[in-house]
């Protein structure tokens, strides 16, 4: 019922966010937190590793648009890892996998990033 | 009220009233999916009915609105789960303060309502103007 | 009701009520492992409450007694969760039938109220002539 | 929420009755069937495989009680298969622990069967 976040620098330049939980109203704040942090730092590539991720609701997709929207700005990425079939439903029925890059592991995320 | 869309000879209710606090969502997400589990929803179908109910009740929290218990009643029968979701007050228990605004700089305006209308088979608003909104949804059990 | 071992101050409540009947017992178990959960209790504690709120629920369905519903009020405050577990009717809905007799061969009496008594903090049945047993009990919160 | 029943025959002359799941007020029922018909075939030694059981309440350790009332009758033996803690903790607490052999392997179960 709660939310870790772990954030790991890389060999690149970007930044490895793993999420470990649940990301609901409750906890959404802490993780659009944890990413306002990184991008205020001058991180403007960032993985988000949603693998241990069991539920997300649209306050936690509302955190991912958001952050988005900021490293856009500095011409930033953000791709996603997730394999798990429920998580990636939510991002296909609401048309986020168009707007997101979802990987099936941080190594094809983060190729992606470069 | 009549429970359409479920048969009232067979229906079942459970009734679970939370805190309309963001922290107590969980809670009856929780106390959904068991009680889908119970009625041999599939498991997709139980992660289905978990998220509509939880951003109905996000919605509750978010509207502008003093009531201070969100009211969740779930009917069971054979072949559906009717669940709904609505503002309630303690009674004689004081307002609470309205909601904090809602600070995200990015809000999604119709994601949640979107969502539930996806994963839910058939959706309603009843708005009444003593009671509030009440979310009224289903979901039918594959025969 | 006076909140005894709770601060009324403080306290947040949440409500559940299933159906008198065996099936639902779990959907209880679920919910208030969840409440547990959500007040950072241990998850040895949270077995606890679980197992505690089941056997109460398991005795209301047990007694000879006609409602219909099982009512459980929990309250929960920074360091107690309090729960309260009754027998209740819908109101208006005729009273179900009386619970088909106990067929354990083996009723070993008693087992579930020591359970209750050594899994939480404190205990106490209310008995009101009217309304039925309550059963109380409260687990505290390590500070 | 339910519980399954899986019963295997041995080279000795116990047999293994693997319980997996909750066992509560609604699904013991269902455990006390499959042991009554064990019993009313004549099976008298038991092994009762708990490790996969996350979940025991006291209707639960009424039909454990029930079978081992049974087959004692008979001289034979109820022996458990726990090393879950919480579950081990129930039958500390009941002090059913005395009364029931309560082992770490099925092999444990099955030498003490004999
Ligand atoms: N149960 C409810 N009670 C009161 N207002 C509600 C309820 N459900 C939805 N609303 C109102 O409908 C608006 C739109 O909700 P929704 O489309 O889900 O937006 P979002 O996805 O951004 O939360 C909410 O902001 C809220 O004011
Ligand atoms: N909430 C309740 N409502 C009505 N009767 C109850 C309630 N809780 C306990 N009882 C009564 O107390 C009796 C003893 O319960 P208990 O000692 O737990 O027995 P057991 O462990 O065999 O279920 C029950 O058979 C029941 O009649």
């Amino acid at each position: 019922m709660d939310i870790k976040v772990n954030v790991r620098e890389t060999d690149g330049d970007c930044n490895i966010v793993e999420l470990a939980g649940e990301i609901d109203v409750y906890t959404s704040p802490k993780v659009k937190d944890a990413l306002g942090e990184l991008i205020d730092r001058g991180v403007y590539n960032l993985v988000i590793d949603l693998e241990k991720v069991r539920y997300i609701d649209s306050t936690g997709l509302g955190v991912l648009i958001g952050g988005l929207k900021r490293v856009r700005e500095h011409g930033g990425t953000v791709n996603l890892v997730c394999t798990n079939p429920q998580i990636k439903k939510i991002f296909d029925i609401t048309g986020l996998v168009k707007i997101f890059g979802i990987y099936d592991s941080e190594d094809a995320a983060m190729k992606a990033s470069v | 009220m009549t429970v359409s869309g479920t048969d009232p000879a067979t229906v079942e209710t459970v009734e679970l009233r939370i805190p309309r606090k963001a922290e107590w969502v969980a809670v009856a997400r929780l106390a959904v999916a068991a009680i889908a589990s119970r009625m041999h929803f599939t498991i997709e179908e139980i992660e289905d009915v978990k998220l509509a109910v939880a951003e109905a009740c996000t919605n509750a929290i978010q509207s502008a609105d003093a009531s201070n218990q969100i009211h969740i009643v779930c009917e069971a029968d054979h072949a559906h789960l009717r669940v709904t979701v609505a503002n309630a007050n303690i009674e004689g228990a004081p307002a609470g303060a309205p909601p904090a605004p809602v600070e995200d700089d990015v809000r999604v305006d119709g994601l949640g309502v979107f969502l539930i209308r996806s994963l839910m088979d058939d959706v309603e608003y009843e708005v009444h103007p003593e009671r509030g909104t009440h979310l009224v949804m289903i979901k039918r059990l594959a025969s």
